[in-house]
C-alpha cells in the first residue's frame, strides 16, 4: 500500500477535478475579451453587468438543480416552479413585493417538501416524480395566469432591484451571490454539505453511517423548489411579467452550468461555488452570442455542441470504453511485459 | 490464549440483553429466538458460519434491521432500534462487514459522517487534531485526513470504518469481520484499539473467522448455528478445537468423498498464468481440467471473486494468459470470454445475475438468445423447449415457467441463475462465485448436485467461497487463497477443515497467534 | 467465435463510426457556423453603405448614413420572423445604416438581456418585436431614460409601454380580424346563407395581437345577426394543436359548423385537414365549410388556389417588413414619425391572388 | 409535514401495503367515475365523431410514444429530443418529396433512426447520461436544421406525388390512426418476439446483470434509439404530409406528450417493465381526458395540469404496487 508515494499525482488529479470550472471561466474571460474585438467590437464593464443579471436569474435554477445532483437526484422540475414562482409573485405581489415573494417562497417550500417526501420515503426515481411535477407546475402557472402573460403594475421594485451596484452587480444579482454565498459556507462550515454529497456519493454507506438520509432528501429537493421560486419571482418583478410558460431554455442553462460546474450525474461531487463559475461561464457565453449578434442557429449549434462534450467527458463508463477499445485495438501491448514470452503475445485472437 | 477475566465481569448488570428475537427473510430464518447479554468491559465474540446468524444480529443491534420479535433492552431500559441513527443514540457503534464509507468524501469527512453528536457548525479540518490521533492510533501515520477515502487501499479504508467507530466514544463498539481484510501489522493495531475500548469499560462484540484472533483477544464467545444460539463460553475454557467442534457441530472428517473427477481428463482445458487483477490480486496461476471442480476458498477481500470476474471479462484492466483448450482468450469483455467459452455466475444474484421481474422462461434462456433466434426471431418452441429442459435439470415445477424470478424463494432463484449457466452446450469454463449464497440447507445440495452433474458433463468448474463447509462438501481441488495470493492449493482428500479455514483466515501467519495446525 | 456476434462486432463498429462522423460533424458544423456568424456580423457593422441603393431616397438620404439601429427580435427558427426581419435590416443596410439583429426565439427572458445590451451601445434607434408584450416595459423604461429611441414592431404594444415608446409600427391587427369575418360572411353569402355557427382557433391567447384580431373578428361577425361564433379556443399558433381542436369541435356539433377560422393559414391548414379527414365539404362550391385564415402564408394561398379555404388577410412578412423600414429611415432622418403606424392591410381571396399570391408565398 | 411522514412511513409497513393497494383501486375507481359521469354529462362526447377525434388527436404523440416507450423499455429513462426529431425529419420528408415518395420515406425514416443510434451509442458505450445527451442533442438537431434550410419553412414540391394518401381518412379514420395501430402490433412483436426485443427488456431490467451475460449493451441501447428515431421520423412523414409545410415549429409538445403517455401506461422510467401497447393506451387515456377538458371549455393550464397529476399519480401508485408485488 503505497499510498504515499501516490500521494502526489492523486493531489494532482484532484486539484485539477476541482479547479476546472474555474479555469474554464478564466477561458472564457479572456473570450470575452478577446472575441469581440476581432470582429471590431468591444465588450465592455456594462455587458459583464448584463451578464451577471442573467447569472442571477438562471444560476439560482442551476444551483437549485445542482444540490439535486450532488444528491444523486435530479429534479427536473426546478423550470416549472420557476415558472410558478414568477406567477405567483406577480398575481400576489400587486400590493406588496414582499408579500408575492414570500408566497411563492411558501409554495415552493411546499412543492419541494411534497416532492421530497415522496422521493426518499417511496424510494421512487426521481426523474419520473419530477417530470410530473414539471407538467403539474406548468398546468398550475398557466391557470393561475389565465393563460396568459401577466403584467406587474409596480415599476419601481423591478428597477430598484435592477438597478447597477458597483459597477457590475445590481440588487437582483447580489441577492443570487448572497445565496451562493451562503449556500458555499453551508455546504462547507456546516454538516449539511458532508451529508449532502454522502447521500449522492453512497446512499447504502450513508444510511449505515447514520446520516438522516431521508430528511436530507426531502431538505434538498425542498431547498431546489425554494431557490427556483425565488430566481422566478425575481426574474418576474424584473421583467415587470410573468409568462405562463417559461420554456425550456432555463432547464437546459442549469443542466449545461451545473455540468460545466464538475457535478457528476452520479452524484456525490460538487460545490456551490463551481456551480456558480459554471454559471457566470455560461451567462458571459450567453452575452458574448449577443455582443456578437451570433444567429440562434449558431448559437443553439454551440450551446448543445458544449452540452454533449460535457456530458461526454464527465460519462462513468468513458475510461472503461477507451480501456476496452484499446485492448481490442492495440492488442496486449501493454501487458507485454507480464506477457514475457508466451504464446498469448502472438496469437491475434480469435478473429 | 485468552485474557484473564476482569475481575467483577461475570457479575455486572450486562449492558445490552436481547431476548428471543427471531428475524425472517422471506422463507429464510435468519435467527431463531436467540438470546444474547453483553457486560459492560467485555469483548464479546460472536461465532458461527456464514449464514449462522451473527451478521443479522449485530444488524438488529445497530437499528439496519428490525426483528420479528423480541426484546431488546440497553443499559436496562427497553428500547426500540429504528434507524442506525437511534442506536447510535443509545452508544452503539458499528463497524459493517460491507463498508460504510463513502469514497467521494475525504477520510476526515467519513470519520465525521452519520455522527449524531458531531455539531451543526463545522469548520473544515477542524477535527483534524483528533482524526490524526485516531488514524495514528491504527497506524495509519501515512494518511492524511484531507486524502479521498477513493483513493485508499482496501485494508486502510476497513481501518477508517474502525476509526469512525471509535471516534463516537460509543459505550459498545461491534466489529463485523474487521480483520478479513488486512494485514497482520494492521491487525494488531485494531486489536491495541480494542484493548483500550474495555479498558475504559466500555464493550465489544467481535465477529470473526478467525479463531486465532478470538483465542486471543476476547473474554467470552457466544456461538451460532444455523439461525440459534448454541452457547456462550468464557473463551478462557475453551481452545481452537473446541471453538471448532462448537461451530460445526462435530468435527467432519476428511475424506468422506473422494476427489470424483480429479483424475478425470488428461489434457488440461484450461491454463491460468500469471493473472493479475489490479488492486488486489498479483501473478495467480491455475490448472483446470474438463470434469474438474476447484474451489477458491477465502474470506471477504481474498481475491477469489476478483480472479472470476476478471475470467468474466468483467475487469478491463486484467492482464494475464488465459487459455481454454489451447485457444487464448484476451481479458477485458464479456462478450469475448462467453464466446471462448467461459460461464459466469455472479455472486451477486440480484443485482448482477437475475432479471428479477421476469419469468422464469426468460431468465432460463437470457444468454442463449442468439442459438434460438432465426432471422431475428426466437424460435418459442426452440426456446420452450429448451427453459422445459432446464427446469426439469434444475428440479423445478414446470408450472413455475411464468412466475416472475422475483416471487420465488432465494433457493429457488438461484437454481434458476445457475441453470442458466450451466447446461451451456458450448461451455468449458464454469465461474461460480458463493454459488450457494442465501441459500437454505435443501437448496445447497441441490446446487451442489447440478455443479456436479456440470462437471461430469466435462466442464472445468472453477468456484469461489466464503464458506468451510462448501469447499470441502463441493471441491475436488482446493485453492486456499488470502490477500490477493494463493495460500496453498491441496486436493480434497488431503485436506482438513481446520488446514482450511486456518489458510483462508491467516494466510501466511498461520503461526501467528500460534494455532497451527 | 461464433459467426453471429462476429456480425455483432461489426455492427458495433459501423455504428461507432457513424457516431464518430456525427460528432466531428457537429463540431465542424459548429465551427463554421461560429466563423460564419462572426462575418456576417462583421459585415453588418462594416457596411458603411458605400454606393447603397437610393431605394428610399424619400427618408433623407444621407443624412442616415452611418447611424446604428438595433433589431431585437424573434430569431430565424421562426419562417416568418425571418422573412420579416430580413427585409428590414436589406432595407436599412441599403440606405448605409449599421444594423445589428439580436435573436431571442421568443424567449423574453433572453430578449431583455438583448434589450440591455443594445440599450448599452448607444444606437440611434432600437427596433423590437416584443416576444411578451409586457415583458419589455422596464427595458423600455431605461431606453427612455438613456434617450435611446426605442420603436415597437409587428404587434400593438402593452399600454404601459406606450408612452415610454417613439413609435409602433405595425400590422393594423384589427383589420386582419375584421377580414377575416368579411371572408366568412361572403363566403356564406356566396352558397346563399346567413345563418350557421362559427368556431375560431386562436394564437396565443392573451396576447395582444391574438385579442385585437378576434376582438375585431366577433364584431365584424356580429353584423350579420344570424352567424353565431358558438367556440373560440387557443391553438397556441399550432398547426397540430388545432387541427386535434378543431376535430374534436366538429365532433361536438356533430359536424353542424358553417365556417371556422384558423388565426394563421397555417391554422387554417390544419382546420382544411381535420376537415376533410372528418368528412366535411369544403369551399364556396361544394357548399361547404367556409374557412378563413388571417396572415397569409404560402399553405394558405396554395388552399385559396385549391378552392378549400375562401380567403385570408396579408400581414406577407416581406410587406410587412417593407412598410417598417422607410418609416424607420424617415425617424433616423430626423423627421417626425407617428406614434401609431399600422400598415394597410388586404383581404385576400381567389379574387386578388394574382396581386397576394407572390408576396404571400414567402413564408 | 410530519403526520404525512408518518403516514407514508405505515404504506411502507408490511401489514399496511393493503391499504396501498386498496387507495390504488379506489383512485382507479374514482378515476373511471369521473371519466363515466364526465362523458355523459358533456356534450358531443360520446359519439362516433369525437371517438375518431380522439383517435385521431393520438395518433402522432403516439407513434412518437412507441418509440420512447422502447427506450424506457432499454432502462435509459428517455429522450427529450424526439420532438425535435420529428420536426426535423418532417422538413427533410417534404424536401426529398422531389425525388418520389418511397424515396423521401425512406429517406427520412433512415435519417430518424441515425439521429437516434448516435445518440444511442455514445450512450451505451460511455455510459453518458441519455437525458442530457438528448438534450444536447435537440439544440444540434435544432441548429442544424436553421442551417441547412435558412430557416425557411419546406414545402412539398408542386405535384407532390401521391402523398395525399398519408393525410387521408380511411373508413372515416386518419391514416395516421392505422399507422400507429401498424406500429404498435409491430412495436408489440419486435419487444415480444425478437431476440432484440427481449434482450432489451433483459437489459432494461438488469443492466449490470445483462453485462455480465455478456448481451450485447452498446448495439442494444443504440437500437433502441435508433427504433425511438424511426418512429418519431414516421411521426414527422405523417405531420409534414398532413401539415403540408413544415419547419421547427412542427415540435411543439410532443416530446412530453410522449413521456406522459409512456408512463400512464405503466412504463418504468428506470427500464425493463411496461409494454408498447400500454404505452398507446397511456395516449388513449391523455388524449380522452384532453378532449373531455376541452369540451367542457377549461383552458390549455388545466389540461396541462390535469395531465401532470396523472402522471404523478400512476408514477407513485405503479411503484407502490409494483413494491408489493416483490414481497
Amino acid at each position: 500500500m503505497s499510498s504515499v508515494a501516490l500521494k502526489d499525482p492523486r493531489r494532482t488529479r484532484e486539484l485539477a477535478r476541482t479547479s476546472a470550472p474555474f479555469l474554464i471561466l478564466a477561458l472564457m474571460l479572456v473570450a470575452f475579451y478577446v472575441l469581440p474585438q476581432l470582429s471590431g467590437r468591444e465588450a465592455t464593464v456594462f455587458n459583464v453587468f448584463n451578464s451577471m443579471q442573467n447569472f442571477a436569474a438562471l444560476g439560482l435554477v442551476a444551483l437549485a438543480l445542482g444540490l439535486t445532483m450532488i444528491a444523486g437526484e435530479f429534479d427536473l422540475s426546478v423550470v416549472g416552479m420557476y415558472g410558478l414562482g414568477s406567477m405567483l409573485a406577480v398575481m400576489t405581489g400587486k400590493d406588496s413585493a414582499l408579500l408575492g415573494l414570500g408566497i411563492a417562497l411558501l409554495a415552493g417550500l411546499f412543492v419541494g417538501l411534497v416532492q421530497g417526501t415522496i422521493i426518499a420515503k417511496l424510494r421512487i426515481n426521481s426523474m419520473p416524480v419530477t417530470l410530473g411535477g414539471y407538467l403539474l407546475l406548468l398546468g398550475l402557472t398557466a391557470t393561475i395566469g389565465h393563460d396568459d402573460s401577466q403584467s406587474y403594475p409596480n415599476l419601481s421594485v423591478g428597477s430598484s432591484l435592477d438597478s447597477v451596484v458597483a459597477q457590475i452587480f445590481s440588487l437582483r444579482s447580489l441577492v443570487a451571490v448572497g445565496v451562493f454565498v451562503v449556500v458555499t459556507l453551508a455546504m462547507r462550515y456546516t454538516r449539511l454539505g458532508r451529508d449532502i454529497r454522502a447521500i449522492g456519493g453512497d446512499r447504502r454507506a450513508s444510511r449505515t453511517a447514520g446520516v438522516p438520509v431521508d430528511r436530507m432528501l426531502i431538505g434538498v429537493f425542498a431547498l431546489s423548489s425554494v431557490l427556483s421560486a425565488l430566481a422566478g419571482a425575481l426574474i418576474a418583478y424584473s421583467l415587470a411579467t410573468a409568462t405562463p410558460d417559461p420554456g425550456l431554455a432555463p432547464l437546459i442553462f442549469a443542466i449545461t452550468a451545473v455540468l460545466l460546474g464538475g457535478v457528476t450525474l452520479a452524484g456525490g461531487q460538487g460545490a456551490a461555488l463551481a456551480i456558480a463559475a459554471g454559471a457566470i461561464t455560461l451567462s458571459l457565453l450567453q452575452e458574448l452570442f449577443s455582443i456578437l449578434g451570433t444567429p440562434t442557429y449558431v448559437s443553439s449549434l454551440i450551446t448543445g455542441g458544449l452540452l454533449v462534450l460535457v456530458t461526454i467527458i464527465a460519462a462513468p463508463d468513458l475510461k472503461q470504453w477507451w480501456r476496452t477499445v484499446r485492448t481490442r485495438r492495440g492488442g496486449p501491448t501493454a501487458s507485454a511485459a507480464s506477457v514475457g514470452s508466451s504464446p498469448a503475445a502472438t496469437v491475434t485472437g480469435e478473429r | 490464549m485468552g485474557r484473564a477475566l476482569q475481575p467483577g465481569l461475570m457479575t455486572a448488570p450486562p449492558f445490552i440483553d436481547a431476548r428471543g428475537i427471531t428475524k425472517r427473510y422471506g422463507p429464510i430464518t435468519a435467527l431463531d429466538d436467540v438470546s444474547f447479554e453483553l457486560r459492560p468491559g467485555e469483548v464479546h465474540a460472536l461465532l458461527g458460519h456464514n449464514g449462522a446468524g451473527k451478521s443479522t444480529l449485530v444488524k438488529i443491534l445497530s437499528g439496519l434491521v428490525r426483528p420479528v420479535s423480541g426484546t431488546l433492552t440497553m443499559a436496562g431500559e427497553e428500547v426500540t432500534l429504528r434507524t442506525p441513527q437511534q442506536a447510535q443514540q443509545h452508544g452503539v457503534a458499528l463497524v459493517d462487514q460491507e463498508l460504510s464509507l463513502v469514497p467521494a468524501l475525504t477520510v476526515e469527512e467519513n470519520i465525521l459522517l452519520g455522527n449524531v453528536e458531531s455539531p451543526f457548525l463545522q469548520r473544515p479540518g477542524g477535527s483534524r487534531a483528533a482524526t490524526r490521533e485516531i488514524l495514528d492510533g491504527l497506524g495509519l501515520r501515512h494518511v492524511a485526513p484531507s486524502t479521498h477515502v477513493r483513493d485508499l487501499a482496501i485494508g486502510e479504508r476497513q481501518l477508517i470504518e474502525i476509526a469512525r467507530a471509535l471516534s463516537r466514544d460509543a459505550r459498545v463498539l461491534i466489529l463485523d469481520e474487521p480483520t478479513a481484510t488486512l494485514s497482520d501489522t494492521e491487525i494488531e493495531h485494531v486489536f491495541r484499539a480494542v484493548r483500550q475500548v474495555v479498558a475504559q469499560g466500555r464493550s465489544v462484540i467481535y465477529v470473526s473467522h478467525r479463531l486465532g484472533e478470538v483465542l486471543e483477544l476476547c473474554d467470552r464467545a457466544s456461538i451460532f448455528r444455523d439461525g440459534r444460539h448454541v452457547e456462550t463460553r468464557a473463551v478462557s475454557e475453551l481452545d481452537r478445537r473446541g471453538l471448532i467442534e462448537l461451530m460445526l457441530g462435530d468435527v467432519p472428517e476428511p475424506s468422506q468423498r473422494d476427489g470424483l473427477h480429479e483424475d478425470a481428463g488428461e489434457v488440461a482445458t484450461v491454463t491460468i498464468r500469471n493473472l493479475s487483477v489490479p488492486p488486489r490480486v498479483q501473478g495467480f496461476d491455475l490448472t483446470a481440467r474438463g470434469g474438474q471442480i476447484i474451489a477458491l476458498a477465502g474470506q471477504i477481500g481474498s481475491g477469489a471473486s476478483e480472479v472470476l470476474r476478471a475470467l468474466a471479462g468483467l475487469v478491463p484492466d486484467a492482464q494475464g494468459d488465459v487459455s481454454i483448450n489451447g485457444k487464448d482468450v484476451r481479458l477485458g469483455s464479456p462478450r469475448r470470454c462467453v464466446d471462448a467459452g467461459t460461464v459466469y455466475a455472479s455472486g451477486d444474484r440480484k443485482g448482477e445475475g437475475l432479471f428479477l421481474g421476469h419469468s422464469v422462461q426468460l431468465n432460463l434462456v437470457a444468454t442463449r438468445l442468439p442459438a434460438l433466434t432465426r432471422w431475428g426471431l426466437v424460435r418459442r418452441g426452440a426456446a420452450a423447449s429448451v427453459a422445459r429442459q432446464l427446469i426439469d435439470v434444475i428440479g423445478m415445477d414446470r408450472k413455475r415457467m411464468r412466475t416472475p424470478v422475483v416471487s420465488l424463494s432465494g433457493g429457488n432463484q438461484q437454481k434458476v441463475f445457475l441453470g442458466r449457466c450451466l447446461e451451456q452446450h458450448a461451455a468449458e469454463l464454469l465461474l461460480l462465485e458463493e454459488p450457494t449464497r442465501g441459500v437454505d440447507v435443501g437448496g445447497r445440495m441441490e446446487i451442489h448436485d447440478l455443479v456436479r452433474v456440470a462437471a461430469a458433463h466435462g466442464n472445468a468448474v472453477i468456484f469461489a467461497s466464503t464458506e468451510l463447509d462448501e469447499v470441502l462438501d463441493l471441491a475436488d481441488t482446493i485453492v486456499t487463497m488470502h490477500a490477493g495470493r494463493v495460500v496453498r492449493t491441496l486436493p480434497r482428500r488431503l485436506a482438513t477443515s481446520a488446514e482450511i479455514l486456518g489458510d483462508m483466515t491467516h494466510g501466511n501467519s498461520e503461526s501467528r497467534a500460534g494455532v497451527a495446525a | 467465435m461464433s459467426s453471429n456476434s462476429g456480425s455483432f462486432d461489426r455492427l458495433w463498429g459501423r455504428r461507432r463510426a457513424v457516431a464518430v462522423a456525427a460528432v466531428i460533424g457537429a463540431a465542424a458544423l459548429a465551427g463554421c457556423g461560429g466563423s460564419s456568424s462572426n462575418s456576417t456580423t462583421a459585415g453588418g457593422a462594416g457596411t458603411t453603405g458605400t454606393g447603397s441603393a437610393s431605394a428610399s431616397a424619400d427618408a433623407g438620404g444621407g443624412a442616415v448614413k452611418g447611424k446604428k439601429v438595433v433589431l431585437v427580435a424573434c430569431g430565424d427558427v421562426n419562417p416568418w420572423c425571418k422573412v420579416y426581419n430580413q427585409h428590414i435590416l436589406d432595407g436599412l443596410k441599403a440606405a448605409g445604416v449599421e444594423t445589428t439583429y439580436l435573436q431571442d426565439p421568443f424567449d423574453p427572458v433572453l430578449q431583455v438581456q438583448h434589450l440591455n445590451q443594445a440599450i448599452a451601445q448607444k444606437p440611434d434607434a432600437i427596433l423590437v418585436v416584443a416576444s411578451d408584450d409586457n415583458s419589455i416595459v422596464p427595458a423600455a423604461n431605461k431606453a427612455k431614460q438613456a434617450g435611446i429611441p426605442l420603436i415597437n414592431l409587428n404587434g400593438r404594444p402593452a399600454d404601459a409601454a406606450v408612452p415610454l415608446l417613439s413609435s409602433s409600427i405595425a400590422a393594423d391587427q384589427a383589420a386582419l380580424g375584421t377580414y377575416a369575418a368579411q371572408n366568412i360572411i361572403q363566403g356564406m353569402k356566396a352558397q346563399g346563407k346567413t345563418s350557421g355557427n362559427v368556431i375560431a382557433i386562436t394564437g396565443t391567447a392573451g396576447t395582444n395581437t391574438t385579442k385585437d384580431r378576434i376582438t375585431a373578428f366577433k364584431k365584424e361577425l356580429a353584423t350579420v345577426p344570424g352567424i353565431k361564433l358558438v367556440e373560440v379556443q387557443d391553438g397556441n399558433w399550432d398547426q397540430v394543436k388545432t387541427a386535434k381542436i378543431a376535430q374534436q369541435l366538429f365532433a361536438k356539433y356533430h359536424n353542424d359548423i358553417q365556417g371556422a377560422y384558423g388565426m394563421a393559414d397555417y391554422q387554417a391548414a390544419g382546420i382544411i385537414q381535420s376537415a376533410e379527414q372528418a368528412g366535411l365539404k369544403l369551399g364556396v362550391e361544394n357548399k361547404g365549410l367556409i374557412v378563413t385564415g388571417s396572415n397569409c402564408f404560402k399553405v394558405g394561398i396554395d388552399n385559396i388556389k385549391a378552392g378549400k379555404q375562401f380567403g385570408t388577410a396579408t400581414q406577407a412578412p416581406g410587406t410587412e417588413g417593407d412598410f417598417v423600414y422607410p418609416l424607420v429611415l424617415k425617424f433616423l432622418g430626423g423627421t417626425e414619425i407617428p406614434k401609431e403606424n399600422l400598415n394597410k392591410e388586404a383581404r385576400v381571396d381567389k379574387s386578388n391572388l394574382d396581386t397576394w399570391g407572390a408576396p404571400c408565398s414567402l413564408a | 409535514m410530519t403526520a404525512i411522514a408518518l403516514r407514508v412511513n405505515q404504506l411502507l409497513d408490511r401489514r399496511s401495503l393493503p391499504v396501498a393497494q386498496l387507495l390504488l383501486r379506489v383512485i382507479t375507481a374514482a378515476f373511471a367515475a369521473i371519466l363515466v359521469i364526465g362523458a355523459l354529462t358533456t356534450e358531443g362526447f360520446l359519439s362516433v365523431d369525437n371517438v375518431k377525434a380522439i383517435l385521431g388527436s393520438t395518433a402522432f404523440v403516439g407513434i412518437i410514444a412507441v418509440g420512447i416507450t422502447v427506450i424506457m423499455l432499454s432502462g435509459n429513462l428517455f429522450s427529450l429530443s424526439l420532438g425535435t426529431t420529428t420536426a426535423v425529419c418532417a422538413m427533410l420528408f417534404l424536401f426529398a418529396l422531389q425525388a418520389g415518395i418511397v424515396v423521401a420515406i425512406v429517406a427520412t425514416v433512415a435519417l430518424g433512426a441515425v439521429l437516434g443510434a448516435a445518440q444511442g451509442l455514445l450512450i451505451g458505450s460511455i455510459g453518458a447520461n441519455a437525458i442530457i445527451v438528448t438534450i444536447g442533442a435537440g439544440a444540434l438537431q435544432e441548429g442544424g436544421a436553421v442551417w441547412a434550410s435558412g430557416g425557411s419553412a419546406v414545402f412539398p414540391p408542386k405535384n407532390a406525388p401521391g402523398m395525399s394518401f398519408l393525410a387521408d381518412t380511411i373508413l372515416g379514420v386518419p391514416f395516421a390512426v392505422y399507422v400507429l395501430v401498424v406500429l404498435a402490433v409491430a412495436g408489440e412483436y419486435l419487444m415480444r418476439r425478437t431476440r432484440f426485443g427481449r434482450e432489451i427488456y433483459l437489459m432494461g431490467e438488469n443492466k449490470r446483470a445483462a453485462r455480465a451475460a455478456a448481451l450485447p449493451i452498446v448495439a442494444l441501447t443504440a437500437g433502441a434509439f435508433a427504433v425511438a428515431g424511426a418512429c418519431a421520423a414516421i411521426a414527422g412523414v405523417l405531420i409534414g404530409a398532413f401539415n403540408q409545410n413544415a419547419s421547427l415549429l412542427v415540435s411543439g409538445t410532443f416530446t412530453y406528450d410522449a413521456i406522459a403517455a409512456a408512463l400512464v401506461g405503466g412504463s418504468v422510467v428506470t427500464g425493463g417493465r411496461g409494454s408498447i401497447a400500454r404505452t398507446v393506451a397511456g395516449a388513449v387515456v391523455i388524449a380522452t381526458i384532453s378532449d373531455l377538458l376541452l369540451l367542457r371549455g377549461y383552458s390549455t393550464g388545466v389540461q396541462i395540469l390535469v395531465k401532470g397529476a396523472v402522471v404523478l399519480v400512476v408514477v407513485v401508485l405503479l411503484h407502490i404496487n409494483q413494491r408489493e408485488g416483490e414481497r
